[in-house]
């Protein structure tokens, strides 16, 4: 009897199928249960087809899930665009109108007609055939009714109480109707937990990190994090502005930051591209910022509202120059919070730009996560409060890390620029300013390498194979590894979640201890095979599994690449 | 405490040309800052790249030479961030009405509590003399061989059209009048905009301070700054040009819309901290 | 008796330095000799430190010249900001003022005062010192004096009569005036050369390829290609457009080049970095476009009058998404020509960004050219002239590249767009279009690496060191070799031309068949290095020599760097 | 040879919202351009990114739907490079005048050959409803909580004042009006501009579309349309919004001034060939 399990609801227009899998999902989170909710559309901006995958399970998951053992389709003509995306598990349930029977290619799937649009008329809520799909869904999979209740209830508080119990009666049709029973091994703990997209955990880390000013340009799929700031900045005595574009965007965020706050803007590529110049000031003047760049699938506008992993060369070598920079990836929504407030605290302890990469997949899917570990140290910049004669902005140090004054500072005014300069912040054009300067700037890169070796190591010890991944991949990888080792396999992942400088040391000692070396990414170029190239010795024979983005990583597709189980059968 | 204007002064040397305009330009700044009762380490000093750009690098305040056409809205973060400076973005003419023109028309429109100087030579400098937006149509420039085909911008027509609340006239060879006038635009409550005619010896010729003193009128007795069309009026006279506060109107600025923000923000009742914002992302059971 | 000579002139303000140095340097090219000649200035904007080097030869010369045999000094106070910059050969004859004592320093050199002021007012020039110093030397290297007095008579042709006659007293009275004598062999064929710098070059390169539309912002050290072509480009009914900033630039670039015309543009790092968007457009869009990118200090602003190579980063990854470009490097000032119109060529045939990496120190050095190597075959776009129904802009081919229709012809209409489309150019965002278009996009690549692989190789077969550098470095290092192989050492360099694509297979070859692999280059963070390991392996003890710019690399640097001659003569 | 309206549609299905007020402007644009005498082959239409700018996928022509806010500058390349094609950019209100605003300044300064259609739905349609910048001030939208902060723009005044020698505005609910405004505007000689304005009934709400039609008047008879007050006036009269030509004066293009140049560059006598160009870099002897 399986312990997680995956369903999706799949309509049009009005369908409701998202708002389904939303209800689903909380009140599968109210009860403890945890939870990974999914969404896709079509290119229609509004009425167009969506599906809404949810994966439930009462022990911790990584990923979305391969496949859905149950679909509801309320249009099969809807279904089709998602199809080549959306894998059913062998055996899946299909449960569809019975005017619209289901296309050869899924009759080897258990399809059950229900009257779904029949039945909503019948609870007196005509609109409703999402809730009756959901009272079938919660009876399948016995999920929690009661708090399915209640989510309704929160969702549905502006209705008025007739179409509210109307929608009840929908819910209890649904799940009076017969149909298959998946029985589904545990209820969760019953402690409510945090249900949380990636961008929400960014924004949200920003503020515990005490970013007091974020200017943004809208972009899918970064915008919430501009929304969802501008609605708590000012609470919290921040300010938030929406500028004309990123350059703006960007300028202010260094701007503000010039001037004592911590400060950050949140894009996607085309927005990170516009700002490559400004990322070089912040740089060389040595101002903080923070760039959240939510990966889509690219070049140029690309596929806006899919996942990729194309923009790493961008953020590691983009902007004209020798320039340092940090670069952060999250792996997952819980850890978007931990790599935004590192990059906070890098980039005001280090004095440079830093760029965290998220990706669609981790912003914008829903996770559930326990509050109590949203907890991250805080650090601040180094201001001298009362600098003498002898302040010097640029002063040369072991680290490279010059202590920064603030407007308001008496006695702390210095006068800067993007010019190559002294440790005056006087413009040079003399060679051997710019080296001395270069190396001073630099030097804070090797200082970073060994305070923050941050990465993510699962699997086992001396492994058969090893692993090479980041960012949202990270999921399926890990959920492979466990597939595989209980199948016998010794497999083992590295996942380094700071991508500049990265963690060299600890990566060369995974590398010396696996047999084999495979590394995933989503990126037609492998770009993140070929960064680790240019840093590090890969063995021989190492393989890569690279493709472009836009359907999403599954386990199944790491276990084929990772090409061990064969051996371990064999 | 009061600073005076050699308080101000850095050693730095400049770079400009002997002649340059932006000399007169930088004493007038000097002046204005200690006139306007500023403090060096409660200044912001913001600027683009060009000749002019590099003033703030002589100018004892907390100072940023940053990017060309990137001074408004470098300089509207750190007034964000730090409201109770005082802040002031400097530039030329090419920095601010070809590269930086969008950041112009949006700190106008928003009404940005700060001060912008616009050095305006009527040249690109920096780059050794190609045409920009002010240079006159039909001149010869490094990068119109056969003439300028482009139609001149005035700096204080666009910044009336584009909402600034207060736009000004000056001349560099009048370091009394643009003292005074960076004084008034230091102190005005909003966006104020001073373009400053400043020659460019190396490029516009030696003449061109000449030719600015003889076609400068001072603002004509009975003028109602208040008024849009008066105004746009003394932006188009052919021959003249008028130096002197062409427009001045009080409206609400962005950091008054933010604090206003902020009491809804506040007062809505709801959270305020980072645990309430939290609980909104725990579903009930 | 030496065959070449170098020597440098250093004043301030009227001084005239930077003209005797013009003015030497053409009358040496009139006679046929090779030059390379070379200036610096001070941070002034005007009126401050200058300096002009000029180095002559009978023979064809790669390089500025390690180090002046002769400098002519008009005030010892403007020398000081050049000396770290501006080695002087062991011997160094220096002419100074009888007044400006030389300082201490300088002492182990040839002192010689010359009272270069008095002797110009004698001549009745009084602002003619810089012809005085002409005329010395003029008599010191035995320099081509009618061909000096023509150059004269050019430069001066808006002078009236009486100040020629007495700049000509003036080099006279140079001339006679007792100095050492440097006996310098071969006075050159006779046949005047070209005297260009790179950005001519550039510049004249794009009219060869038929280049018929130029959009550009200034900026330094690029700004002459976007002068000089607002002025040719109309002679030939072609239009240039000076925008309102670089955005706007490659806007207007792309779009030409949509509506059919060859179309480049030219900027330096801080523009390049506001293209890279745009740039992701050409290429999924498959637009041609030309991007001349003369690199300059870095980062932001950095130094932007002296020369370095930092921006290969950004060319070869910059832009978010995968993206295939293609980036071109010239070596001297004559392949600055060949590489542009190569640009063109690869552009207009592969339908992709092309960038040219220059920089400063080919850009705006003056060099002598043959006129008859300036040939270079032009390729043209494949425009489909009568295409039928099934015309389909993006159909799938071998090479990746699909016949191209342009305005004006009918039944060519397409609609395209940077999202991710189709053979048709539809939008779409399913993963099996997006893998299949990215394949399509990629194999022009390699279609480019076979037929365009562009290197240079100098020095012996199977070398003791193999030394790999790029674009000016090339110089230098060919210098290097001559001298470190006349000295018995084997050493060998491989130059790539086309950087993105690299000629993998050759480079490969190269590096097999040496002992030990030395790399050179002006970038702190080694990204040339670093680029060369990302796809192929480098052997472990291969050394790097990177340092930042600033200062041109000397071919002394290189044979230190190299480290070989140490083990020749042991 | 003619062409009607139906031989510049494709067959791909627009992604709008149903009742998305831009499947107006569609129509209006496909009977525009055969009303003009276009040629599908002879027309290239560019746009930048919104939900407006996939109106080029739509429309039988050299389409290009190419970067949020760059569609001007690509447009003034496009006709330099071919000044033979009809050349017409689209799209949005954010496109234009937000990221694209600098551009669009410069645009209109230049007078460049092109009509421009700005599809106006005071919102970020694309995006999902974010303010901007003709958002009305005090709207709470996506991404203003507690109300939209900055004033918004006019977009027809900042177009007259920028220079567009022709400017005005229509909306997308009157077909034959609007159709009207874009035949004109393709045949004006320079920098046309029109304001559609065009319902977002997704994230502006059902009703937009029934406030416009309520608030829009026709011009006023007797208006001097090239009179640049008299236009200014009619951009800013509260309640009404005034639909039709608001400005329209005739004055050199861009291309008139450098066919100009052109007579220049080759009338000096001077080298106009290849060879005779290289000619100057060779010194005598
Ligand atoms: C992104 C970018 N583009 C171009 C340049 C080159 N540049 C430096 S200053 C300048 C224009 C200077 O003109 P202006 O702003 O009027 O200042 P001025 O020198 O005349 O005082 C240009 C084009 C640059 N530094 N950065
Ligand atoms: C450089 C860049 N920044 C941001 C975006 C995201 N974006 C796409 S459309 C759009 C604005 C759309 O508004 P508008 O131009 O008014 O068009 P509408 O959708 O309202 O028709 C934005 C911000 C982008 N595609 N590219
Ligand atoms: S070039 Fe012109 S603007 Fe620049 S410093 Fe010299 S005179 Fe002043
Ligand atoms: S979101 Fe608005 S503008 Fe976009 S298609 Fe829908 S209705 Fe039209
Ligand atoms: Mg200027
Ligand atoms: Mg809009």
């Amino acid at each position: 009897m399986s312990k997680d399990v995956t369903f999706s609801i799949v309509g049009s227009g009005g369908d409701g199928a998202v708002v389904a899998g939303d209800l689903a999902a909380m009140a599968c989170a109210a009860v403890g249960l945890h939870v990974i909710k999914t969404e896709a559309y079509g290119p229609q901006i509004r009425g167009g087809e969506s599906s809404s995958t949810v994966r439930i399970s009462p022990v911790p998951i990584a990923a979305q899930g391969d496949a859905s053992e149950a679909l509801i389709v309320f249009k099969f003509s809807d279904f089709a665009r998602f199809r080549s995306e959306m894998p059913l598990a062998e055996g899946c349930i299909v449960l569809h109108e019975p005017d619209d029977p289901p296309p050869p290619e899924l009759a080897s799937y258990r399809c059950v007609p229900v009257p779904f649009a029949q039945l909503a008329k019948d609870a007196g809520a005509p609109g409703a055939k999402n809730i009756v799909a959901l009272g079938l869904l919660a009876a399948m999979f016995n999920l929690p009714v009661d708090s399915i209740r209640t989510a309704m209830r929160k969702r549905f508080r502006k209705r008025d109480a007739a179409v509210i119990d109307a929608n009840f009666r929908a819910l209890d049709i649904g799940s009076a109707f017969p149909s298959p029973r998946v029985p589904r091994e545990g209820q969760g703990e019953g402690r409510p937990r945090l249900l949380m997209s990636g961008n929400e955990a960014t924004a949200f880390a920003a503020l515990h990190a005490g970013c007091s000013f974020f200017a943004g340009y809208p972009i899918t799929p970064s915008t919430e994090i501009l929304q969802l700031l501008g609605e708590w900045l000012p609470k919290i005595g921040g300010s938030c502005l929406q500028t004309e574009d990123e350059l703006a965007a960007i300028g202010a965020v260094v701007g503000a930051s010039f001037a004592g706050s911590k400060s950050m803007t949140a894009t996607s590529g085309p927005g990170l591209s516009l700002m490559s110049e400004m990322l070089g000031l912040s740089s060389i003047a040595e101002i903080p910022s923070v760039v959240v760049n939510v990966q889509r699938g690219g070049p140029s506008t690309g596929i806006p509202t899919k996942s990729e992993q194309s923009d790493l060369f961008h953020a590691v070598y983009g902007g004209h120059g020798d320039m340092p920079r940090v670069v952060l990836a999250p792996c997952d929504v819980e850890d978007a919070f931990h790599t935004t407030v590192d990059a906070f605290n890098i980039a005001e302890e280090f004095q440079l730009p830093v760029i965290v990469l998220s990706d669609q997949l981790i912003a914008q899917r829903r996770e559930t996560i326990d509050a109590a570990s949203l907890v991250h140290d805080v650090v601040q910049r180094r201001v001298p409060h009362d600098p003498d004669q002898s302040y010097q902005r640029y002063a040369t140090t072991d680290d490279g890390v010059s202590p920064m004054t603030v407007p308001g500072i008496a006695g702390g005014m210095y006068q800067t620029n993007g010019l190559e300069h002294d440790e005056q912040g006087r413009p040079s054009s003399m060679f051997i300013t710019h080296e001395r300067m270069n190396a001073k700037r630099h030097r804070k890169l090797e200082a970073i390498a060994k305070k923050y070796p941050l990465f993510r190591r699962f699997g086992v010890n001396d492994p058969e194979v090893g692993i090479l991944c980041w960012g949202s991949s990270a999921g399926p990888v890990a959920e492979a590894i466990e597939a595989m080792n209980t199948k016998g396999a010794g497999v083992a992942a590295f996942v380094p979640r700071i991508l500049a400088p990265l963690p060299l040391r600890e990566l060369q000692a995974f590398i010396d201890s696996c047999a084999r070396i495979v590394i995933i990414e989503l990126s037609y170029e492998q770009q993140f095979h070929r960064y680790l190239r240019s840093l590090i010795a890969l063995p021989r024979d190492t393989r890569v599994h690279a493709r472009s983005g836009g359907k999403s990583l599954s386990a199944i597709e790491v276990i084929e690449a990772t090409a061990v189980l064969e051996e371990v059968m064999a | 405490m009061t600073f005076t204007a050699n308080e101000f002064k850095t050693d730095l040397k400049p770079v400009w040309c002997p002649g340059c305009g932006d000399f007169a330009v930088l004493n007038s700044v000097h002046r204005a800052l200690a006139a306007a009762g500023c403090a060096p380490h409660e200044t912001i000093l913001v600027s683009g790249i060009g000749c002019s750009s590099r003033l703030p690098g002589y100018v004892e305040t907390y100072g940023l030479n940053s990017l060309h056409g990137r001074a408004l809205p470098m300089a509207t973060g750190a007034k964000l961030a730090a409201p109770r400076m005082t802040v002031v973005a400097v530039g030329g003419d090419g920095d601010g009405l070809a590269i930086g023109g969008n950041h112009f028309l949006h700190a106008s429109r928003r009404n940005v509590d700060i001060a912008y100087f616009m050095m305006d030579n009527e040249i690109y400098g920096l780059t050794k003399g190609q045409a920009g937006p002010t240079t006159p149509t039909g001149d010869k420039t490094k990068s119109t061989t056969y003439g300028n085909p482009d139609p001149s911008i005035d700096p204080c027509a666009l910044a009336i059209a584009c909402g600034a609340s207060w736009v000004a006239r000056g001349f560099s060879g009048d370091v009394k009048g643009t003292t005074e006038l960076m004084t008034r635009a230091i102190r005005h409550h909003g966006f104020a905009f001073l373009n400053i005619l400043s020659p460019c010896v190396t490029w516009r010729g030696e003449e061109q301070h000449k030719e600015i003193r003889a076609k400068t009128r001072p603002i004509p007795a009975g003028h109602d700054a208040t008024s849009r069309e008066a105004a746009m009026r003394l932006t188009d006279e052919g021959e003249h040009v008028t130096t002197g506060v062409l427009y001045e109107v009080e409206r609400p600025t962005l950091l008054d819309e933010l604090v206003e923000i902020e009491r809804r923000a506040r007062g809505d009742g709801a959270a305020t901290t980072r645990e309430a914002i939290l609980r909104a992302f725990l579903p009930a059971a």
